[in-house]
């Protein structure tokens, strides 16, 4: 009994991680329609920011943290600028942003190997490390950081979109830039404003990782695990998002615990094909009938 | 097109090439960086003592990735293009596997560093005659993992955590599996993880249930640091026990107190006084600490220096006859080249104990078949 | 003797373009994204030398059969999966990829992770020559019939390509198959080339990087997937003296050439002989080149 | 000769009723029109024909075999095909090449006979090429054959749409206002091809217009549609004095000029 | 109001306008009559900022007018533009809602909003449905409504006719005449040349690119040359 909760709360933990890297990679889906695969490389930026702020320029936790949510806003736009920015200048199709997307993930990934170095870095003790521990069940203080961030994200970016007029703005530059601009939207500065919160996300998304795990130039690697939850809660569905990423952390949970720890992502694969054969659109994403 | 050189350098000049491959990108750029950096340090102070046999060494490096198809370019270019008398490297068995045709095409002998599984050297009984190594074997290595947790620790009761995606990880598990079952011992949980993973609760959830006396955890440390310290969050107190995966200054900073107690089988026992030297003229040059790849990148290039010189010449063939005899004193140990394995024969490994938050030398230990 | 390592090169090259080949019909003429065509390439490898090396079948049945293979997997996969839309099937084929690298990784029979060591070497330049000409000849000759047309409908306007009596889910299967048997056939021509085989080697980024170069030598372009498949495998090799800088100066490529001709090298287009006649200022057409299916 | 049979048919999306148990029925040969004020069901009707929607209740025939369980293509297959009201043509592809892809349907050579060039594949691609050049210059279409189809005018993209159809020898023929965007010049041109369509093809078309002038001018017999239910059917001169029809669609002003 | 000149805009090789002046002045109705492809949309697009012309100018109120499309909303000049546009992935209510994304009296937006909805009734029955799914027809009266919701000065109808059932057209018209009377002043691009004509004050032909007549809406109407391109030959019964 001790053990199935242990393995649920670990889920639940692995789960708010995913849900972290989601929410800001879902963001820029649902606006932008593109699978971001920049996203890691900002994410893994962050987790440096994040880690030279508190080690080399001794700043408290909270001013790095910020520091370093906005220093990858700051690059996450440099990127739209130089990637992403031309190519929607041209009306270009979203295959096309993929694979600009992809360029940009390894020129990050590899700039920092070249420049950083390929060194894995810790982050020192800011949090005591010792785990809550309720009765022989162990839950980490990080973890429930994690997941109230990625909760209070999550609330925030749905109110601002769903509920604001910017939010309306963004979703109307997605779907017609030009359309848009015709109703006095500055479709540039909407698109800005997207990429910088979404590299704002990513930015603490990364210190928080990199306080949990650890710093190294392939951290990003783990956000095709966010990519895979979105598409497990329905792409473009922020709270699918979520939602995805607790029932992927969870299902990867159960499987090793109680399957086969060797084919954990084989069954996770497998149930998350299943689920898209019965529901095409993932468990919440919008399923819109083309009309003719 | 299998025209070997003669052991001239590209201008007939004092320049000698030797290559060397390895990851400087991807996942595994750590050890190949610490690899190519002990080799340039190597030869640059050879260069400063009068060279050898009269010529300067250059040794040009190439990027792999980790990965075989690249290796095979790299080796392709090095013994074509640059010309290359030998070449060191590189530290994935799949790499140095995918080379052997090369090589014997080419004609110029690799001295791998930690490519540990069997078959790069002999393969289905036979030897390849140009591949060779300085590091021991994963049979070996698993074997006297277990050995001495079985015989010396006294434990009965082990769990494996390993790394299914990786070669190295699933060949040590298999190896020390099946050498702690037939001394008597119970395997009471196999549990794998995949390369990239950096959260091992629900596995370690697992093994915790088990109650195992020692974990074994054959794999690198950033994940050795990762899986040691959420198994102490989850309560786990059992001692764990690593590979040559281990060892490494980042292990200690980022596991803390989790592997306090811990054992690994090295290659080295870092306190040696040689090792100590090598240690701080690499700390000189690069200001930092070398990894363990950087180690046996330096015996792989003694082990070379060694041949050239009781070839005397830099005929890559008349290197590979040498290597075939060499028997020299490495920083890792004593290594004498088997004829017919191309392994450093009967190379002892050293068990290392993390205490205080130090590593100790606890004793070399062999096991006997 | 540069001559070996350029053949090494082009060798590579060669097997790279077959797989580009087939990725480039599904992707860039049928429009399907897939990032799991390295699964498809691990299964032509693995079997066609499961059949060469344990079965004793001569090398280029036992290729071809291991792209067969490849192909009889991608309808199991293309039953569940096609039906699925963009990112989608997207995810899926990455999915699928992965799960056949994990079970490889599992499979001891063929040396699991640890790798398959000591497969003959039986390709060289010629042979990948060969398995090249054809697989364009028959690119090129497919996409050029109705069947082609049919395909590049269902990227355009699947609505419209449905109304106008055009199966698509069909044309998506066939579509899918013939690309697996290229990764395959791909597939198995790097094990014998490379003499091992790892399940490493089939791994996300080498599906991606396909993607790439289909993507980089236009949507919807033979001539340009071939020219990418070739200019992609053999930059790297150009850099090699950069070291930990490759890979920078690649991503900053791929980057570049897509904000400086975002449709590709080619654009859609294809390099024909009569084009190339008349770059060469020998009359005839002034077409410098001529849209894809109009040849 | 009935040609197609539309009984009792309804469809709903969520709790909004579109069509609602509509009976007509379509003659072989004939030139029918389907109109009704903006959001009556029309466009649902032959999204529901071509298999695109799934029908809710009630059933189709065409040539007496029921079609409202059959996919668009196998549909399409049988001999019925349509333009959309929001024009979808494959937009990067030339004029020439959008109708050649549509003549698919009158080869039946297979993948390997393109793939080693047999015999039956080049005679059949040398007919289907000369009927694609064919329905360009009977469309007016041949000097913009080369033209990418999204760099056409409006008016063009309609016409190469009704061409695109056409390339399927179609028994049944829908067009979803192919008039839209059209002057009153035009749109009597497009009158005259549509009854040139019906003459030299024999093939039974079914037009939703707003377009008055072109629906009386040519239609035999003209259903109208209101909040999905069948208002009123029967010959031009009928609907125009049916007040019922006035009152919700033609206007107090009747007809206007277009 | 609005005064263009000698306006000149290409589609990479195709020479779209060739010098295309034109006037407008405040309160009045000019229509922009011609065949298709004559350019007629390529002109409304120049004026909004989403065609860009190479040679030319343009002056709205006596100052040149900015080049970006949400600067000239600012400047109050709105663009129904043809084919709808409408934000598919967005409920009605949003879409009118983003007509009115520049202005902040919240008051007006209640205001023309009702408005709007009263102009369609369907629009409010739909309010929240996608708009996407609409048919054509709805598209279309939303395109207009969020271009009413802007509340623009010179509001620029492209086709707003297109696929309206008729007693929707006259409904249109209609509403064009009322805007007009609010003292609005209106660009209007049309193939329905009658009611245009009759609608407008002034207009102009278009042909390839050029102007080939202009003058009063109500000389153009009974000129020859007009009537047979663009009035149909067959003079209406019922009208
Ligand atoms: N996929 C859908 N989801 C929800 N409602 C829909 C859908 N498709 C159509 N409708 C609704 O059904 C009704 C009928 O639409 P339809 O497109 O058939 O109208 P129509 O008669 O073609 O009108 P128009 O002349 O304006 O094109 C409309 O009110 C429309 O909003
Ligand atoms: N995106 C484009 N690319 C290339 N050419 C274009 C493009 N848009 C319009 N054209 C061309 O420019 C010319 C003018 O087109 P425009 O759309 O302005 O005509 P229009 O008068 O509005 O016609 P319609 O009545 O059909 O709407 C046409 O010849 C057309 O083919
Ligand atoms: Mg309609
Ligand atoms: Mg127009």
């Amino acid at each position: 009994m001790n053990q199935i909760l242990q393995q649920l709360i670990n889920g639940f933990s692995i789960g708010s991680v995913y849900a972290l890297m989601a929410v800001g990679y879902s963001l820029v889906y649902s606006i932008m329609n593109f699978s971001n695969f920049a996203h890691g490389g900002v994410i893994m930026l962050g987790a440096y920011f994040g880690f030279f702020f508190i080690t080399l320029f001794k700043m408290p936790f909270w001013v790095a943290f910020i520091g370093a949510g906005i220093c990858s806003m700051l690059v996450a736009v440099l990127v739209e600028r130089m990637a992403y920015k031309p190519l929607r200048a041209r009306n270009a199709p979203f295959l096309y942003f993929m694979i600009s997307a992809m360029g940009a993930s390894m020129f990050i990934e590899n700039f920092v190997i070249a420049t950083i170095g390929p060194t894995f870095r810790t982050y020192p003790q800011i949090f005591p490390a010792e785990p809550f521990s309720l009765g022989g069940i162990y839950v980490g203080r990080l973890d429930m950081m994690m997941f109230l961030i990625s909760a209070v994200s999550l609330i925030a970016l749905v109110y601002f979109i769903e509920c604001t007029k910017l939010g309306k703005a963004i979703q109307a530059t997605a779907f017609n830039p030009r359309a848009s601009a015709l109703m006095g939207i500055n479709t540039d500065s909407v698109i800005l404003t997207v990429f910088g919160l979404g590299g704002f996300l990513a930015g603490i998304a990364g210190v928080l990782f990199g306080m949990k795990y650890t710093v190294y130039p392939q951290i990003g690697f783990i956000t095709i695990k966010s990519f895979i939850a979105a598409v497990f809660g329905g792409l473009g569905s922020l709270p699918g998002a979520v939602i995805g990423s607790f029932i992927l952390g969870i299902v990867e949970t159960m499987v090793s615990g109680y399957i086969m720890s060797q084919y954990r992502d084989l069954i996770s694969f497998s149930l998350l094909i299943l689920i898209l054969v019965f529901k095409p659109m993932g468990l919440m994403g919008k399923s819109v009938e083309d009309k003719a | 097109a299998g025209c070997s050189n003669q052991g001239q350098g590209p201008a007939g000049g004092d320049v000698v090439k030797i290559g060397w491959i390895g990851s400087l990108t991807g996942d595994t750029a750590v050890w190949g960086q610490s690899e190519l950096n002990t080799l340039e340090l190597l030869a640059g102070e050879l260069n400063a003592s009068g060279g050898l046999l009269g010529k300067k060494i250059h040794i040009v490096g190439y990027d792999t990735r980790g990965d075989a198809t690249e290796a095979v370019n790299a080796v392709k270019r090095l013994v074509s293009q640059d010309k290359v008398v030998a070449i060191i490297g590189p530290n994935a068995s799949s790499s140095a596997m995918a080379i052997s045709g090369t090589l014997e095409e080419m004609k110029v002998p690799d001295i791998a560093t930690v490519a540990t599984n069997p078959k790069v050297t002999v393969m289905d009984g036979k030897v390849k005659p140009f591949n060779f190594r300085v590091c021991f074997i994963d049979p070996y290595q698993g074997a006297v993992a277990a050995g001495y947790a079985f015989d010396v620790l006294g434990f009965r009761k082990a769990a494996v955590l390993y790394d299914v995606a990786d070669e190295y990880s699933q060949g040590l598990a298999e190896f020390f599996i099946k050498t702690f079952e037939e001394k008597g011992g119970q395997i009471v949980a196999k549990e794998a993880f995949k390369s990239g993973d950096t959260d091992f609760r629900p596995q370690l959830a697992k093994i915790k249930a088990t109650n195992p006396e020692v974990i074994f955890m054959p794999y690198y440390f950033k994940e050795a640091a990762l899986s040691a310290k959420q198994a102490r969050d989850l309560g786990i107190k059992s001692v764990l026990m690593g590979g040559d995966g281990w060892p490494s200054d980042t292990l200690l900073e980022m596991a803390g107190d989790a592997v306090e107690g811990s054992y690994f089988v090295n290659h080295l026992d870092f306190d040696d006084p040689e090792v100590q030297d090598f240690k701080q003229r690499y700390n000189a040059k690069y200001g930092k600490m070398p990894e363990l790849n950087g180690y046996l990148a330096h015996d792989a290039f003694m082990v070379l220096v060694d041949a050239v010189k009781r070839a005397n010449s830099f005929d890559p063939v008349a290197i590979r006859d040498a290597l075939e005899t060499v028997d020299i004193e490495g920083i890792t140990g004593k290594i004498k080249i088997g004829k017919d394995t191309h392994n450093p024969e009967g190379k002892e490994a050293a068990i290392i104990k993390i205490e205080g938050g130090k590593y100790k030398f606890q004793q070399k230990y062999a096991v006997t078949d | 003797m540069n001559w070996f390592y350029i053949e090494g090169v082009l060798i590579l090259a060669g097997i790279n373009i077959i797989a580009v080949l087939g990725l480039s019909l599904l992707t860039g003429f049928t429009g399907l994204f897939s990032f799991g065509h390295a699964g498809f390439m691990a299964i032509g490898a693995y079997s066609a030398v499961y059949f060469g090396e344990r079965m004793g079948l001569p090398f280029a049945v036992s290729v071809v059969a291991g792209g067969l293979v490849a192909g009889l997997v991608s309808l199991f996969i293309g039953r569940l999966t096609l039906k699925l839309k963009g990112d989608y099937f997207c995810i899926a084929t990455l999915g699928f990829g992965e799960a056949i690298r994990l079970v490889l990784d599992n499979v001891q029979v063929f040396g699991g992770a640890r790798g398959w060591p000591g497969i003959p070497l039986k390709v060289d330049l010629v042979t990948v020559t060969i398995f090249n000409i054809v697989g364009i000849l028959f690119l090129m000759f497919l996409i050029n019939s109705r069947h082609g047309r049919s395909m590049i409908a269902v990227r355009e306007e699947e609505l419209a390509a449905k109304v106008i009596g055009i199966d698509t889910y069909r044309y998506k299967v066939i579509s899918l198959f013939i690309s697996a048997v290229y990764a395959g056939i791909a597939g198995g021509l790097l094990g014998y080339y490379l003499t091992f085989l790892q399940p490493k080697l089939f791994g996300l980024q080498k599906s991606t990087e396909y993607t790439i170069m289909v993507i980089f030598g236009g949507i919807g372009s033979i001539s340009g997937s071939v020219l990418a498949a070739f200019i992609l495998t053999v930059l790297p090799e150009m850099l090699r003296s950069f070291a930990v800088w490759r890979f920078v100066i690649y991503g900053a490529a791929v980057i570049f050439i897509m904000i400086a001709r975002p449709q590709g090298l080619m654009g859609g287009k294809e390099i024909t002989l009569k084009g190339i006649a008349g770059i060469l200022g020998i009359p005839g057409r002034n077409r410098k080149t001529a849209r894809s299916g109009e040849v | 000769m009935e040609l197609l049979r539309l009984e009792n048919l309804t469809k709903t999306f969520g709790g909004l009723t579109a069509v609602k148990d509509v009976n007509f029925t379509v003659n072989e040969g004939s030139i029918s029109g389907l109109i009704g004020p903006n959001g009556a069901g029309k466009t649902t009707i032959f999204n529901l024909i071509t298999g695109i929607y799934k029908v809710t209740r009630g059933a189709i025939y065409f040539q007496n075999v029921p079609i409202h369980d059959k996919e668009p293509h196998v549909i399409a297959g049988m001999g019925i095909t349509r333009t959309f009201q929001n024009i979808r043509l494959f937009k990067n592809l030339t004029v020439y090449q959008n109708v050649l892809t549509a003549c698919h349907h009158n080869a039946d050579y297979g993948i390997f006979d393109a793939a080693l060039r047999l015999k039956k594949f080049r005679r059949q691609e040398r007919e289907l090429k000369e009927f694609a050049g064919r329905l360009l210059e009977l469309m007016e279409l041949s000097g913009w054959k080369d033209k990418v189809a999204n760099s056409l005018p409006y008016g063009l993209q309609r016409r190469l749409e009704i061409a695109r159809a056409l390339a399927l020898k179609p028994k049944l023929l829908l067009l979803d206002e192919p008039a839209a965007g059209m002057n009153p010049d035009e749109t009597r041109q497009l009158m005259n091809l549509i009854r040139r369509i019906r003459d030299e093809f024999g093939c039974t078309i079914l037009v939703i217009e707003h377009h008055m002038d072109l629906i009386m001018g040519i239609c035999d017999n003209i259903i109208v549609l209101n909040f999905g239910k069948k208002l009123a059917e029967g010959p031009p001169e009928k609907i125009q004095q049916d007040p019922l029809v006035i009152e919700a669609y033609l206007g107090e002003g009747g007809m206007p000029g277009a | 109001m609005l005064e263009i000149k000698n306006l000149h805009a290409y589609y990479g090789g195709i020479h779209a306008l060739k010098g295309v002046g034109i006037s407008v002045s405040e309160g009045e109705i000019v229509t922009i009559i011609g065949a298709n492809g004559a350019g007629k949309s390529t002109l409304l697009n120049a004026v909004s900022g989403i065609v860009r012309y190479r040679e030319g100018s343009i002056f709205f109120k006596g100052k040149p007018l900015p080049r970006l499309p949400h600067l000239i909303v600012k400047r109050g000049i709105v663009q129904v533009p043809e084919g709808r546009l409408i934000f598919a992935n967005l409920t009605v209510k949003d879409n009118l809602m983003l007509g009115a994304y520049l202005r902040s009296d919240k008051e007006g937006i209640k205001r023309d909003l009702e408005k709007v909805y009263e102009l369609f009734p369907r629009l409010k029955e739909r309010e929240k449905q996608m708009a996407g799914t609409l048919s054509g027809g709805e598209q279309q009266m939303l395109a207009i409504g969020r271009g009413l919701m802007s509340n623009p000065e010179l509001i620029l109808l492209d086709e707003p006719s297109l696929g309206l059932a008729p007693i929707m057209v006259e409904t249109i018209f209609r509403v064009i005449k009322d805007i007009k009377n609010l003292g609005k002043t209106i660009l209007l691009v049309e193939q329905n040349a009658y009611k245009a004509l009759s609608t407008a004050d002034s207009a102009y032909m278009l042909e390839q690119g050029r102007v080939v007549k202009s003058g009063r809406a109500a000389d153009l109407i009974n000129d020859p040359g007009v009537k047979e391109s663009y009035l149909g030959v067959k003079v209406n019964n019922r009208s």
